[in-house]
């Protein structure tokens, strides 16, 4: 009996890995033409965009043969498949070029830049989600009451509020009226360059290095446009968890649960929303991804040296690499965040292990 | 002579190792003016076949022949509309947004067919709906009504064929009786061919000359209404089926 | 608050072109550089006309004005410790020519090329350098050329060491300096942060802030609020009207630095319309001078009708003109267009030039003339002459007149294939009065100091009179707001302000 | 008897004894009506979409200033009784531009829905009906322009294709589409296998009958509350493109530019940023309540 | 026994109505019955009020309908005037519900053990491992073979029969007295099905308790019950033996009694259901 299962099952079991090896080639194919896209696009667009990347290099009065020599050193005079081609050979050895403007390896400056963006997002994630999430639940469990309009309103707003506006405005009563936080940036100037660490994210790095007064101070930096940040990402939050939560109360399984006698706290906690986990999962992984690029305003008002300045700054002088650069990270970024949700989904929904 | 005739028909479903066969060479005929029967449990295969002979499933192999006519997968319209299709849910068959009157008026206009008014007014006639019903919306009528709809949108084209998948089990018993002589009048007065589909023995005895008895995907028996009500079946399958239909019956302490 | 001992200086480094003094060519990368390096000829911020001994302790002039003899200063030492020597001048200003990046014009305007440069620049000693002009220019030109950044002496041995597939060090110098200036660069983030240290052994003895740190805001407000707070000592990039806040609250002082360069509208002469000299004459009547200097331009122009900045010789302070939309009505019937006409205006969307440009639109519509005013990066469309109307601003390097006419009115071929799009005269198509033009290149090559300033005057005049394409209307000024207890920042006319003059007190 | 002939229109319309087509859909739409009564957020927030609209109607009665006539000596004057709202840095009045400001951020919502729902549309529910190797390739381009920044992409598009309200409509479409693709292709994944829709193949109904007589009906209320919900992301989108000189060129007024261009004064002129930031807001906050109701209400799902 | 013959649950006048848009709707008008220890069935059309009946008995009707009766009693307990924690510490131990489909009233994600468990760990303050041992015995007593195995299972992982069991283990666990079954066995399948009652029946005449069976299946609760109610239009019209069904007087029972196609009494036509305003009334 027990010789003729395991017989059984072994080929079943070849059969298995087969298939999930044949789903990480897939999954590998789909994310390779994925970035693969996001480059032609961004090349092409990069391309039609008017600003002139050997301007933003020599400078508006720079005459005609110096423009000449700049253009040929810049690679321009090649026909468009070429330089992308030459871009996609260095991409696969990992070369991503040098900026024009900043002059530093494209590498280097993403960097630099990309985990002040992590730092700020991530914050902001954890604060949009643990409010946002909470808020959207009590308003489905109270429904049409005081307390979901409440709730959806104050959500709502941070939604709606022009951010550079609320940004501003939290500067200037909070920083310029009160001092109760520190202004612009990551660090004060006192604090600058005691930790230079492995990880470029200060907080990560002053833990590391046990500079405790360096990390409260990044940590109070860090703070203002978090929560701004975190308060916009709840609106989302809320509102989507909002109607997953009404979604599943009015699932049959929560009448059963009715009728075992469950109080509503079981009820909610317990029963529905282990069955948003997922989705919830979903949307906070949409949010994080969204605030990873959609951070340029914040970072501009409060002079923080992340991702969506150097983007935007790229984007406006044309300087291709560090644009072409900046936008292959987030993809990637987007695509393993999503592959790790995805595996987090087979652990939290049985039907689909 | 038989408007129908079925050989070797055999349905799958997915492909390389989710592979299923879901009909396994199934054969019948039906003669014209025969209403034969489908009948078996959940999953069977019973919808499928009934889906392979409409059209609906493409990846069936086999031969069937329809009025005299080899199908294939891929139908023309002119053979689409020979047979047509009522199904079991008559909440989900309307169109939610769409008025009667527009759902009947529909297949005229795909097929290009004249007197419109005229061929709904008499369809709705036919299945006993007031014509004022063309107005409404589906969530205005209640299920035998929708379903008489249903019934009226396959009519419309005046196929030879109605081919039923379980159209009465989403109703009340009340209305079920109703659909019931509907489909036995509309059947002498238009000269049609049904093939019914349901899990109710009863309702098959009821209606039909023939049933076939399905099981996983094959046909364990094809009986004559006769032995259903005489108990003349083979199979103690069919035997389970029809103790079924009467009913619960104790089982012995 | 800031520490005593370290500035810290608020800027916005979004443009901020890497630290190669060879190869930038913007403003807040030239401040930085001008402390790190040293050129040989200094040119102070309160008296900007006039040569000083830097790196040269003395120079002579030949006779026939062609040939000059630098003397090195000795005891002169590199942050990395080698010795400076005529060796290195010679290699800094070769590599400069042979990179033929864009400062390079501030030597090759003078003929000096990378084929003849290795003739030109020798050192003949350790302590003497010599450059040679293929023509005789005014002598104060070139001296000025090498007070420029770009002439800067870099450590001909650190980079030898660090060089790669013969960039001349250009890779290394991304991320470090080869100077011997007052600072070193201890680090550089991009878009975040500048920390330079004082350099301990500079020749001239360690400055008194140990410390400068320059921090990326491109907030104007965030600016303001931390200079208000005291947590920043200067201020760079500031709105008008956080300045003028500054101003009023009296913490700070507001430094207005003149530049030699101006804010223009182009007027493009292959456009039938706009060649008309009436045409041109009527968008002089359409710009609100007064309006905009109390406003907008407040801190950041001068008005300046005429094409001498303020300051330099042949200037003049007359501002002919005023907003008068119906004399430009006139001139506008006069030149056969009484019910005006539509044109595309490109600007800039950067304040002032996006300000100035949409009050100039507004005027142009109360005088019939409709401008389709569209932002966003047009230079390239201006270089290559793709254009009906576009205005910006220019910021010439030199201290001398020159510098703004060379590019505003001379324009030796005006065919499209010429491409001679370093001139903004070229680019609006504009010929050029032959007599402006000549007058031009006469006071270039004029040596006597005297002759030249009058001749300023006349070309001065007759550009005004030219009615010309390149309309001018105000000087362009940078303004800076300096903490009160911070002494010696003076903004430098030619982005090279000294972090070493400074010290704090209260 | 003004309240008997409402009384009686109410039970006409109430009822579902139908004599006309018409009346039934008077029906519906008399329901909805109720039901967004019944909702006072969403119908608050219908009253401030309503009210945008009107005003802008009928702007030119409303503004009591030339929106774009300048005056560089009354520039950044504070609400007074002449200019409610202050004036800007031209010295033009705050009011009559936030009055026809209206008028722009109607034609862009507009605007960037008439694109973005049919081709969303189309592109989702072709992709969703046809299946197989079509859907692979329009859902892999759909997923390339979602992991795209998509602010970024706005900036990138309207910078190509230079200023202007229309480009920048574009743009913004562009970032917009992907989402309601995505809908569209799931909505359809569940009405595809519908009986009715089967029912109509059987017919011999194409894939255009298919998916415009049948799908569209079903996909346009959860497709139009995505959108509503959009709205004020698009409006925010178009302010930020504004400030940077790419989306409504001067000296058309725009909310979103006029608080972005306010920005610099914003310590002194608070006005200039705050009053079009509150109007942004108001009217985001509007579509959103709208929107969120409109889904409470039209979604049988939500019932 | 006196004490068998005393009704578990009365009800007297019982209505519910529903709020709308156009009026209030009666679903459920004046009824009135009592449940022993037996197997009452509820028949009658769709629509007629049968699942609303059985929802307001233990007080999960929606928020928005309004129940009214004379008297509800259940055995010692006033249901109008319990507290809404009364009503908890009611449900699932002293009155349970079996609703139709598994499929969907059973909760997803949780294993179907953790879900029987939460029963007894709710109501009788059981300990984890207590709990799972309870559970174990009643998956066993529902012929659930391998016990062990399919209580780290997932509803997904079930068979409709297997978790219709399910389900009631979860229902019993705690010894209700009263059980509501709505359509327990309708979203099943004829054979399945006979295994499911026989289980629910032997269940419900081993521990004596009463069962309220609600169906639109004449031939099933003839079959399987004592004692039939038929509602029309949120009325009962008629409560009779559910052996003496085939002799009902009433014209609607009558008339489904006639409408159903049989086998043993084959009909060439049926008989159709002719509505009279007076049922709704009587
Ligand atoms: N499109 C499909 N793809 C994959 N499997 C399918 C598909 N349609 C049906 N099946 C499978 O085929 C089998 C037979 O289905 P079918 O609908 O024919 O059964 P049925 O006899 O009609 O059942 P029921 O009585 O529940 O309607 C089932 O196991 C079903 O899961
Ligand atoms: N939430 C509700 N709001 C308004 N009316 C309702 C609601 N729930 C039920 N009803 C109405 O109450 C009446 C009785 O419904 P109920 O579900 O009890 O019928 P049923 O006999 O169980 O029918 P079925 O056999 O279809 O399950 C119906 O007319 C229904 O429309
Ligand atoms: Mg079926
Ligand atoms: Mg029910």
């Amino acid at each position: 009996m027990s010789i003729s299962q395991t017989s059984g099952n072994a080929p079943a079991g070849g059969r298995a890995a087969l298939g999930a090896l044949r789903k990480v080639t897939a999954s590998f194919a789909v994310i390779l033409t994925t970035l693969l896209g996001l480059l032609v696009i961004t090349f092409v667009v990069g391309r039609m965009v008017p600003a002139d990347p050997v301007i933003a290099v020599i400078g508006d009065q720079a005459d005609h043969e110096t423009y000449e020599r700049v253009y040929k050193e810049m690679g321009l005079d090649q026909p468009l498949y070429v330089q992308f081609a030459t871009y996609l050979g260095n991409v696969a050895h990992l070369d991503f070029g040098q900026s024009h403007v900043t002059k530093h390896p494209v590498a280097s400056d993403l960097a630099r830049v990309f985990p002040a963006t992590l730092e700020l997002a991530t914050l902001a994630t954890i604060i949009g989600a643990g409010f946002g999430i909470p808020l959207g639940i009590i308003s489905a469990v109270r429904k049409g009451t005081w307390v979901d309009h409440l709730a959806r309103i104050v959500g709502l707003l941070g939604h709606s509020t022009p951010i550079f506006w609320l940004g501003t405005i939290v500067i200037l009563v909070f920083y310029a009226k009160f001092g109760l936080i520190p202004g612009s940036g990551r660090l004060d100037v006192y604090n600058e360059g005691l930790v230079e660490g492995p990880t470029n994210s200060i907080l990560v790095d002053a833990i590391l290095a046990g500079e405790w007064e360096v990390f409260w101070d990044a940590l109070l930096h860090v703070a203002a446009p978090a929560l701004i940040l975190g308060y916009a990402a709840m609106a989302y939050l809320s509102r989507m968890s909002r109607s997953f939560m009404l979604e599943q109360l009015r699932q049959e399984y929560v009448l059963t649960a009715k009728a075992k006698g469950l109080g509503q706290r079981a009820i909610v906690w317990r029963h529905a929303f282990r069955n948003i986990r997922v989705q919830l999962l979903t949307i906070v992984t949409l949010a994080y991804c969204g605030l990873l690029d959609g951070t340029v305003l914040i970072e501009t008002v409060f002079a923080w040296p992340g991702l969506g300045q150097y983007l935007t700054s790229a984007l406006f002088f044309a300087d291709m690499n560090a644009v072409l650069g900046s936008v292959l990270l987030i993809g990637i970024i987007s695509i393993a965040i999503n592959l790790l949700s995805d595996l987090t989904y087979r652990f939290l929904d049985p039907r689909t292990r | 002579m038989s408007i129908i005739s079925v050989n070797d028909l055999a349905v799958s479903f997915g492909s390389g190792n989710d592979l299923k066969q879901v009909v396994k060479s199934v054969a019948f005929e039906v003669a014209p003016g025969e209403t034969f029967g489908l009948v078996g449990e959940s999953g069977c295969g019973k919808s499928t076949v009934l889906g392979a002979l409409a059209g609906r499933i493409k990846g069936w192999s086999g031969a069937v022949s329809i009025d005299g006519d080899m199908v294939g997968p891929k139908r023309s319209r002119a053979q689409l509309a020979k047979q047509q299709m009522v199904f079991q849910d008559p909440f989900g068959s309307l169109h939610p947004r769409h008025t009667i009157g527009r759902t009947l008026l529909e297949p005229l206009e795909i097929h290009g067919l004249d007197r419109r008014q005229e061929r709904v007014e008499q369809v709705l006639r036919d299945v006993g709906l007031p014509p004022g019903f063309r107005h409404r919306f589906p969530h205005q009528l209640s299920g035998g009504q929708r379903q008489r709809v249903a019934i009226a949108r396959a009519l419309i084209l005046e196929p030879k064929i109605l081919l039923l998948d379980e159209p009465t089990s989403a109703l009340d018993v009340s209305i079920q009786a109703e659909i019931l002589n509907l489909l036995k009048d509309l059947r002498e007065r238009s000269k049609l061919t049904y093939i019914l589909v349901s899990h109710d023995m009863a309702v098959i005895a009821h209606l039909c000359n023939r049933v076939a008895v399905m099981q996983d995907g094959v046909f364990v028996e094809i009986a004559t209404r006769k032995q259903l009500l005489e108990g003349g079946v083979q199979h103690s399958y069919t035997k389970t089926l029809l103790d079924g239909s009467r009913g619960y019956i104790p089982h012995p302490r | 608050a800031t520490p005593k001992d370290q500035l810290v200086i608020a800027t916005n480094m979004s443009s901020m072109r890497g630290l190669d003094p060879n190869e930038l060519n913007q403003l807040e990368s030239a401040e930085i550089v001008a402390n790190l390096y040293e050129r040989l000829i200094v040119l102070s911020a309160d008296d900007i006309t006039k040569p000083q001994p830097g790196i040269a302790e003395s120079w002579t002039v030949s006779d026939d004005g062609k040939t000059f003899t630098f003397k090195i200063r000795s005891g002169v030492t590199f942050h990395s410790g080698n010795p400076l020597t005529a060796k290195d001048v010679e290699w800094s200003l070769r590599r400069l020519v042979k990179l033929g990046l864009a400062p390079s014009v501030d030597l090759r305007q003078w003929g000096i090329t990378d084929k003849n440069v290795d003739e030109l620049i020798k050192a003949t000693d350790d302590a003497t350098v010599v450059l040679q002009t293929p023509e005789v220019w005014n002598p104060n030109l070139i001296l000025f050329s090498l007070a420029s950044f770009s002439t800067s002496i870099l450590d001909s041995q650190l980079l030898a060491k660090n060089e790669k597939n013969g960039d001349m060090g250009r890779e290394f110098l991304q991320t470090n300096d080869a100077g011997s200036g007052p600072y070193s660069l201890r680090t550089w983030r991009v878009n975040d942060l500048l920390i330079s240290d004082a350099f301990k052994d500079y020749w001239q003895g360690a400055p008194k802030m140990r410390r400068v740190i320059l921090r990326h805001m491109p907030e104007s407000s965030g600016q303001r609020l931390q200079l208000e707070a005291g947590d920043v000592d200067v201020a760079t990039r500031l709105s008008s009207t956080d300045l003028a806040a500054i101003e009023a609250g009296g913490k700070a002082d507001i430094q207005k630095t003149p530049g030699f360069g101006f804010y223009y509208l182009a007027l493009n002469q292959k456009d039938e319309i706009l060649s008309k000299p009436k045409v041109r004459e009527a968008f002089r009547y359409l710009i609100d001078y007064d309006g905009l200097a109390n406003t907008v331009m407040k801190y950041y122009g001068i008005k300046q009708q005429t094409i001498i900045p303020g300051g330099l010789p042949g200037a003049s302070t007359d501002n002919p003109y005023k907003l008068d939309i119906d004399k430009a009505k006139q001139l506008l019937a006069e030149a056969g267009y009484p019910d005006g006409f539509s044109k595309v205006y490109y600007a800039t969307p950067v304040t002032p030039e996006y300000e100035v440009a949409q009050s100039l639109q507004a005027n142009a519509a109360k005088a019939g003339i409709k401008l389709d005013l569209q932002g966003g990066d047009h230079i390239g469309k201006f270089r290559n002459r793709e254009f009906e109307i576009f205005s910006a601003r220019t910021g010439e390097r030199l201290p001398d007149p020159h510098a703004v006419l060379a590019s505003y009115a001379t324009n030796p071929n005006n065919a499209d294939d010429a491409k001679l799009s370093g001139l903004i005269a070229w680019r609006s198509a504009w010929e050029v009065p032959k007599d402006i033009q000549d007058m031009v290149t006469a006071a270039a090559h004029e040596t006597d100091q005297e002759k030249r300033a009058v001749l300023y005057a006349k070309i001065n005049k007759a550009y005004l009179d030219a009615s010309p394409a390149l309309i001018t209307s105000f000087q362009r000024t940078d303004a800076k707001a300096v903490r009160k207890e911070v002494k010696g920042y003076v903004g430098h006319s030619t982005w090279l302000t000294r972090w070493d003059t400074v010290s704090k007190g209260k | 008897m003004a309240t008997r002939y409402f009384n009686d229109l109410h039970n006409w319309l109430i009822n579902e004894e139908f004599s006309s087509t018409r009346q039934a859909r008077l029906h519906k739409a008399y329901v909805l009506w109720l039901n967004l009564i019944a909702n006072p957020l969403a119908f608050a927030g219908f009253l401030v979409v309503l009210m945008l609209v009107l005003i802008a109607t009928i702007a030119p009665l409303l503004a009591n200033h030339d929106p774009i006539a300048q005056d560089l000596r009354m520039a950044l004057k504070p609400p007074s009784s002449a200019n409610w709202f202050g004036t800007d840095e031209f010295g033009r009045d705050v009011y009559s531009r936030l009055v026809y400001g209206a008028r722009t951020t109607l034609y862009i919502s507009i605007l960037v829905t008439v694109i973005v729902a049919p081709i969303g549309f189309a592109i989702g529910a072709t992709a969703g009906y046809l299946g197989g190797w079509v859907d692979v390739v329009l859902m892999r381009v759909t997923d390339i322009f979602l992991s795209f920044p998509s602010l970024v992409l706005a900036l990138a598009f309207s910078a190509a294709l230079g200023p202007g309200i229309e480009n920048a409509v574009v743009a913004i479409a562009l970032t917009v589409w992907p989402p309601i693709a995505r809908l569209a292709r799931a909505e359809t994944l569940t009405f595809r296998a519908a009986d009715f829709v089967v029912a109509a193949e059987l017919q011999g109904a194409g894939m255009g009958r298919i998916l415009f007589r049948h799908i569209v009906p079903l996909c346009a209320p959860s497709i139009i509350i995505r959108l509503t919900l959009n709205m004020s992301s698009v409006i925010l989108t178009a302010a930020g493109l504004g400030f940077l000189g790419l989306g409504a060129q001067p000296p058309m007024p725009e909310w979103g530019a006029m608080a972005a261009a306010g920005r610099q004064y914003l310590l002194d002129a608070w006005w200039l940023t705050t009053v079009p930031g509150i109007a942004i807001l108001l009217v985001s906050l509007a579509f959103n309540l709208l929107g969120d109701g409109l889904r409470d209400i039209m979604d049988p799902r939500n019932a | 026994m006196p004490e068998q013959s005393k009704p578990i649950l009365s009800v007297k006048n019982m209505s519910v109505q529903f709020p709308t848009l156009s009026g209030v709707v009666n679903a459920v008008k004046n009824v009135r019955f009592d449940v022993g220890r037996e197997k009452v069935g509820i028949i009658g059309e769709s629509g007629s009020g049968k699942s609303t009946t059985g929802r307001a008995i233990m007080r999960l009707q929606p928020d928005t309908a309004r129940v009214v009766a004379d008297e509800m009693r259940f055995e010692d307990v006033d249901l109008l005037a319990a507290s809404e924690a009364d009503m908890r510490a009611i449900r699932g131990s002293r009155i349970s519900m079996i609703l139709q489909d598994p499929k969907y009233s059973l909760n997803p994600v949780m294993t179907v053990g953790e879900q029987i468990a939460e029963t007894v760990i709710l109501h009788e303050r059981l300990g984890k491992k207590a709990a799972r041992e309870r559970t174990l015995a009643m998956l066993e007593r529902v012929n659930i073979r391998d016990p062990q195995r399919v209580f780290n299972l997932y509803p997904h992982e079930v068979s409709g029969g297997m978790g219709q069991r399910i389900m009631i283990s979860m229902m019993l666990i705690s010894s209700p007295s009263l059980i509501i079954a709505d359509e327990p066995t309708s979203a099943l399948d004829v054979t399945v099905r006979q295994q499911v009652l026989s289980i629910l029946d032997d269940l419900i005449t081993e521990r004596n308790i009463g069962l309220i069976f609600i169906s639109h299946d004449l031939n099933l609760v003839k079959s399987f019950c004592d004692r039939v109610i038929i509602m029309y239009a949120g009325r009962i019209v008629e409560t009779i033996d559910a052996a003496r069904l085939d002799e009902a007087t009433h014209p609607y029972t009558r008339g489904l009694l006639e409408a159903l196609p049989s086998l043993d009494h084959p009909r060439d036509r049926l008989e159709v259901l002719k509505r009279q305003a007076s049922w709704a009334e009587a």
